[in-house]
């Protein structure tokens, strides 16, 4: 305990001495979060060098071992960083599915040599990677998968799409679920491979969102040769490591302080608030009766989901797993946050309908667009239903 | 009035449909919003459309109108509902022509009701002042002016409001609430167009000192509102109806082709017993917005009533099956490129547009006396 | 058409002339339902004189034929009968599942014998019948019924048991789904017979509900020896009926009008009348909107009922079908009256919470014993699962 | 405070949970209804219960109390949920001790909250005058009388009412709204016990002048009632936990026993996703229930909005659980031999006992300010 306590004095103070001012302030636009990748650009220069400063120190991936570009920290002290960040308001350097999604998969699954070759740059913010696992015809299903990867000496041929790539058009990698091989039962002839999108033969498509938005690609392959040394794990095992990548995505979705919500993380004004100023409505209880209920009943579910939250966070560290019940989390929450995201919407009257323009302002129209991004909620990462089949089955004991 | 349509109205509704996928079908929706298109509809098809006559469907023969009524109206309009079809029937015959039918003098009949039905005029009713639909609040003033009137204040949400060539106004004057002609170049008007989820037409106007003309007795505009409202609401119920009963049709359709885990979605029960929740749903929307529209053909007394129950139903039925097309069509339905979230933008903007399921489900108690 | 005014003309004299003035009067209580039987009681002369007229006319099943104790009326004739005793508000002289269920089986599927020998009693109240489908394993799955009845030469001899068997304690006779063939498919192996309750071996013993009341019974069967003559239909073919009777079944369950709901049937102050006097408000919106929206919801849902029940009738006379519709109103329906079951109780606050006893008024009793049978509605006559079920399958075509 | 239970509290959790599945299983609860017993509850094992010290859980050690918390309380209150079991502990420690323990002085405090600990005196709150909980409602009179009041009025639904020994009356004397203490065998007063459908004990209690002392101070009644109310709304949510875990608990059971169509029930996919669905609600009332008892504890400023919370939760999940558990169990779930149909009748009494689910959110709402 007394080293944990060195160890935060010593954070406090490189961070206080390192953090440039500029980023210890809000965010204030999408740019302002730095994703890395080679084509990377920084909005500030205060932003370049805390980046290369946090990624010296082996700070943007803290739990690392020093090789793989990290600091080797343990849990404790990886805590009191974040710890300490927050206390200084730093943000983070550096966000990135490489971080997120694949680097825990390199440094269970990955061989030494790719350790070495492919979590550095991760670390450096240098490679930005993106994920291609479902497909047009494998979504809930997504063992049905059918991209193929034809085994030819010491490289595949890779040849198939791939469906939501997550900002796949500004992604230098991507990791991807593909069939290694088609005779074998549709979970066994699965393989975890990591392509360059440079590679002649991929090329990625940005999908048009209902919201409008375009995060997502769909992504072709069409005659890729890959190294066989890019695949990670065994061959036709890629099940396993998918299966964890899809259980890790989970968590991420159900914490509303993740990455995955953005409708619970962004800050704004109340629901209250808001239906108050567009029905020019004195002190006291709000006019119209169905929306405060429908406010009150939101709020409700959100106090009770964050008490689960927290009673879930309290039985882990009483040494109580948690298990397949984050299907519950994730279930629970995205369902919330639709119904949130409508609310938000509807307090705002014929105000909240609008798509684009000045006659909008600003907070309404990204109400709008907001509420149409929130229905994905309950369909990326397992729709409702595969997590109501999955507690159904793994916490409730139903039979098949 | 049966609640099944009759032999004329069976064959309105077959050439309405041949008529509607051929001219206005989705893809041409689609073609006018990414054109951005600044009518905002297709004035050379809203023309043949006029000139099937379905423009003076509810008025009478003397104006040029087909002397039928809210019935063979809502034949259509569900049609239209169906492939989200953007024209100005709503504004222009239900809403305004609808006004003008019951509270203009004869003069005013015969000029504009002639040129609506003849598809040379677009009307627009301008009543809106709040962001939640609360027809009762007219801050508008409308002050007597030499034999006319000069109106000042704002109103939002016009429906097609920057294409109509008349404006009626809902205003205060001296004597009470009244209903108001101003022409769409009148001097002191400013109309702004709003561009909204659904692609659809709404306009913010702004009056300062315009000039208007009382369309009929300036002392009876809050009660020709009500009534106007409640059959604008009838016949947007009945475009909505087309909405849920295509959206509906569309989700069953893939829910039999979709493959996942070796079978057809649609053979999951869990989807089947929603389904099947939908089914009654939609039966029973369809029920009420039938019914709806006979009532104002019969002039009952409780068409305030049904008017309410009418767009409650609709609104909340549309709006759920809109989220549950998408969500079962899952990331397919995310998607642009799938129709599927078309209807759940025009059902977000139908519910709020003539009042919500919260403020009809309010109105219906008041209406029953508790 | 005129032969029809005729008639009317003659059915309205001839009603004038024979229905007591007691018996156009409102019935007051359960025993002035008349239910036939061997044991039958009269609540008044009058009601024994009028089941007399009635059925001596062949009125109290119009459409039979007179050789079965009907009349043999036109379905427009049986309607006109009906119009005019409702124009006169004369009581139903003979209410029965003889009527009801069994006759429409009898003379579908019966033999003359068998139509001369069931029949007539059934017309003149002197059988009463009970009906024999459930069993305490089978229940949404009636087609696995155990019930056996093992053929032994001009005689089955009947060993199980029946449960939901209604007001067999009180009943003459029972028409029974049983297992004729044990090495069949479970649908190929049941036959329809009648047996008479009064044979040794047969004994009813009735069920308390969560309601209280006991309408129904779980109905035993110890070597119970029935003729082949008591047989409807083939061997092994009673499914045909049982599906005939459940569809029939469903429609009356359906019909508010009819006897299947009486939370519909019975008439009331409304859901708002008896919040407002609960609260002790004065005119004006009620003051608990809870409350307000949930009468609200439950009256439009009724008004959208009401309409559909209506359109269906106008389809049916412009010569369009029914069909599996049917389940759309009973899954409706059934939900809708446990709804407002629900709301009845819950408009008279704590009023709404007595099970016995002086203290609480018998329209407040009433309402909560109301609220629990509504429960019923959504299982009995195929639970609300199996209606979605067949929604499913025969209205929306979806997959199996 | 960490919202699982500590290592003492699991142990007092296994203790409780034997002692009420061996004293007061849901067979007790029968033979005392189907005996139509006149004291509805069992004082041979309410009396071992005491003995055990669950009477003097909250209170402090000097009145002879455990001076535990809501936190002890709950678990106790939630193995007694799980069996029915029909024991004046919610209305004698929670909503009579509390407001003793609230507002008496320290003679009041030490008589009576050493009697309630040791088994020996029963108690009653006597609050609600109307039929919907409306606590703000006190038309109840105290008239001083020689140092003492004399109280005129009707209480409604005064949980076990008819076997307290002292009944703890809110009233209105001239400083504004007080609570008094009125003996059970006061002149004056008539208790008639009420037969609900829970079978449990509430009694109308009439007032004609009765004889009665003050509980501290006069003019603060009001205030400590909201209090007492609070904590005792989040008392019987722990309780209605208890069914509702119960509830859930038994229909998985016969969810995974019951065939037909060849297979389990539990093993169609639709009610597998309402089986699933109700597992949230399960475990979010849980949790609010745990952080509301906690809260009483910490003594934090959002006990008011936790209780709310809480009460609504339980008060919706509970009747929910109740309905599916019929519904599920199909013919079997309404045979008053099956006990599920028990759980469904607790249900609506425990819904509407301290305000149900639509006076919580409306109060929530309140509280927050909209």
């Amino acid at each position: 305990m007394a080293d944990l306590e060195t160890f935060r004095a010593d954070t406090r103070a490189w961070l206080e001495a390192n953090c440039p001012e500029e980023m210890r302030k809000p965010m204030k636009a999408a740019g302002d979060v730095q994703w890395g990748g080679r084509n990377r650009e920084f909005s500030s220069d205060e932003q370049r060098i805390w980046l290369e400063r946090m990624s010296e120190k082996g700070w943007t991936v803290p739990t690392w071992p020093e090789d793989c570009g990290g600091a080797a920290l343990s849990n404790a002290e990886a805590k009191v960083l974040k710890q300490e960040m927050r206390a200084l308001n730093c943000r983070t350097p550096l966000m990135s599915f490489g971080i997120m999604m694949l680097g825990p998969v390199v440094l269970e699954y990955g061989t030494e040599a790719q350790k070495r070759e492919f979590l550095p740059p991760i670390a450096r913010g240098e490679i930005r990677w993106c994920q291609g696992y479902s497909e047009p015809g494998a979504g809930s299903d997504l063992a049905s998968l059918q991209c193929r990867a034809a085994r030819d000496g010491d490289e595949y041929v890779v040849n198939g799409q791939k469906f939501w790539t997550s900002e796949a058009h500004l992604s230098d990698w991507i990791f991807c679920l593909v069939r290694s091989n088609p005779k074998a039962s549709k979970h066994d002839g699965i393989s975890f491979l990591l392509i360059d999108m440079d590679d002649p033969g991929v090329e990625a498509t940005p999908i048009e969102l209902i919201s409008g938005a375009s995060m997502f690609c769909q992504t072709f392959f069409d005659d890729v040769r890959v190294p066989v040394s890019n695949r990670i794990g065994d061959e036709d095992a890629g099940w396993t490591i998918a299966k964890k990548l899809l259980q890790h995505e989970r968590e991420m979705l159900s914490d509303p302080a993740g990455g995955g919500s953005p409708t619970g993380a962004r800050k704004r004004g109340t629901l209250a608030d808001d239906a108050r100023k567009s029905l020019g409505a004195a002190e006291g209880p709000l006019p119209d009766a169905d929306l405060r209920d429908r406010i009150a009943r939101v709020e409700l579910d959100q106090l009770c989901y964050n008490a689960t939250l927290r009673r879930s966070a309290d039985g882990a560290k009483a040494g109580r797993g948690v298990g397949p019940e984050t299907s519950m989390f994730k279930l629970y929450l995205s369902e919330l946050n639709k119904r949130k995201s409508d609310l938000r919407v509807r307090v705002r009257g014929v105000n909240g309908l609008g798509w684009s323009g000045d006659s909008f302002a600003r907070d309404d129209l990204a109400a709008t667009r907001e509420w149409l991004n929130s229905k994905a909620e309950s369909i990326a990462g397992g729709t409702s239903e595969i997590q109501r089949n999955i507690i159904a089955k793994r916490v409730l004991g139903l039979p098949d | 009035m049966s609640l099944v349509l009759t032999e004329e109205q069976e064959l309105l509704r077959d050439t309405a449909r041949d008529f509607v996928q051929e001219n206005f079908p989705v893809k041409a929706f689609r073609e006018l919003r990414d054109a951005r298109d600044p009518d905002g509809f297709d004035r050379k098809r809203w023309a043949e459309l006029c000139e099937l006559g379905w423009a003076g469907i509810p008025f009478d023969e003397a104006y040029g109108g087909a002397g039928l009524g809210y019935a063979e109206l809502g034949v259509v309009l569900e049609e239209l509902g169906r492939t989200l079809a953007a024209t100005p029937l709503l504004a222009t015959v239900a809403l305004g022509g609808g006004a003008v039918a019951l509270a203009g003098n004869e003069t005013q009949k015969k000029e504009i009701l002639s040129e609506v039905c003849a598809g040379k005029r677009l009307l627009a009713l301008a009543f809106q002042e709040t962001l939640h639909f609360s027809p009762g609040v007219v801050e508008t003033t409308a002050v007597a002016d030499a034999g006319a009137f000069r109106l000042t204040g704002t109103k939002r949400f016009v429906l097609d409001g920057h294409i109509a060539h008349t404006l009626i106004v809902s205003a205060k004057s001296e004597k009470g609430v009244g209903l108001f002609l101003v022409d769409a170049g009148a001097e002191g008007l400013t109309i702004e167009r709003t561009n909204n989820v659904d692609s659809r037409n709404a306009a913010t106007v702004t009056l300062a000192g315009a000039p208007a003309q009382a369309l009929g007795d300036p002392a009876r505009g809050g009660q020709v509102l009500e009534v106007v409202l409640d059959q604008g609401a009838i016949a947007l119920s009945a475009e909505m109806l087309g909405g849920i009963q295509e959206s509906f049709d569309r989700t069953l359709i893939y829910l039999k082709e979709r493959d996942q885990f070796g079978a057809k979605i649609g053979s999951f029960q869990a989807l089947k017993h929603r389904a099947a929740d939908w089914f009654c749903e939609v039966e029973l929307a369809r029920s009420i917005v039938l019914q709806a529209l006979r009532a104002v053909d019969t002039g009952g007394d409780d068409v305030a009533k049904l008017a309410s129950a009418a767009k409650a139903r609709s609104s909340d039925v549309y709006l759920h099956s809109g989220e549950e097309g998408v969500q079962l069509f899952g990331g397919i339905g995310m998607t642009d490129e799938e129709d599927i979230g078309l209807y759940l933008k025009r059902a977000r903007v139908a519910e709020l547009t003539l009042g919500d399921g919260g403020y009809h489900r309010d109105r219906y108690a008041t209406l029953e006396g508790y």
